[in-house]
């Protein structure tokens, strides 16, 4: 019963590749990249802090460029999956994110750690300065929906 | 020929708008269509903050707008 | 509403220590950690392979020297939350986990990337070193529980 | 002075017995008790392989064991 799952079918990148206003889960995020191949998976997920500049927030809204998002996304998957044989998942929550929730979610799958690990810490610091996503207004304690 | 434009984030407050068709006669440079567009004008004085796609891809503004593009501006990116 | 979190007390680490025959959930250990002051969380799951020397397996049975375990994850959460200013929990999965379940969970919050992934990977590399748990048997396929 | 044996993974299957109480009149170094204890033989050809902690603490074979200890015998640790 030796499945050997090929690495990253292309055609399967599109479903690990998400821009959402639902909250986002770690376990499904886990469910999209693991296979009985991989035995290491780091995620990192950014969340959304309680102050900004200083500032009680409640929330943030977050707005993307979705067509071209998804299209830097896919580049910066491909580059990050061929360097380092990982699978990986990139997903981005949309609309109004409250204090506390996932607002970012990468998940890398590997062989071994270091590849899941460098894989992961790449691919976060590429989407967040390629991918065309913004904070669009911080949503301040005290005075509600500005 | 005519070009559609898209407004992101603080862009989008400038403008006042998220999106807009400009005509003009002939292929145009993204500086110069800026520099003679008058409703482009609140996007002038912020040229060096700006951050410009055409059909979805990176741009400067030395790219030229041709008929059907597809053109963004956008402030820098701020996800995560 | 600004509600300001103590920085790991003391107390509550034997809550992010857990060694269990249960199948371990991310979304469970992102919320033994989640705070509004931390922007960034890293996580790393450890996964059984389905391969182990080249033979196919349905599963390994892991052991622990339970008492002596968690005084060593201790030691090691308390040295990197003392290093990076993180908040962290250390989670192994005992007794029989299949192929493709996650057997080992780190989860690292900070208030920035960096220092969340690296005390990610350090607690995970130390642990690795210094936790008194063993893979006592690969279950191999077709053969059954050997 | 007695103490308790722990014996873990393949120690266990070397040993067929996952702990035991040993007996011996004065506290005495590990190295010594592996030596001169007849049922920790198996243990004897794998010293340089074996892991030892008293009262969950590492520990090398020069530890002495006292009275009320617990000793534990260790493959190399493969969590994970």
């Amino acid at each position: 019963m030796e499945m050997k799952l090929p690495l990253c079918p292309l055609s399967a990148v599109d479903e690990r590749i998400n821009l959402t206003e639902q909250a986002l889960s770690l376990d499904s995020a886990f469910s999209l990249i693991r296979s009985p191949d991989y035995g290491a998976v780091v995620l990192f997920a950014g969340t959304v802090r309680s102050l900004e500049d200083g500032k009680p927030i409640h929330g943030i809204i977050y707005e993307a460029y979705t067509e071209m998002a998804v299209k830097e996304i896919k580049k910066i998957i491909a580059a990050a999956e061929a360097r380092w044989q990982v699978k990986l998942s990139v997903q981005h929550r949309l609309g109004y994110v409250p204090t506390g929730e996932i607002s970012f979610l990468v998940s890398a799958a590997g062989k071994h750690r270091p590849e899941a690990f460098e894989a992961c810490r790449f691919t976060v610091d590429e989407a967040k300065e390629k991918v065309p996503i913004w904070k669009a207004q911080y949503l301040q304690e005290k005075q509600g929906v500005e | 020929m005519s070009a559609k434009f898209l407004f992101f984030a603080q862009c989008a407050d400038w403008m006042g708008r998220k999106d807009m068709e400009i005509s003009c006669p002939n292929p145009i440079k993204i500086k110069e269509l800026l520099k003679k567009t008058e409703i482009l004008s609140p996007l002038v004085n912020k040229k060096d903050f700006l951050k410009v796609a055409v059909n979805q891809t990176m741009a400067d503004l030395e790219k030229e707008v041709c008929d059907g593009d597809e053109v963004a501006f956008m402030p820098p990116f701020s996800g995560g």
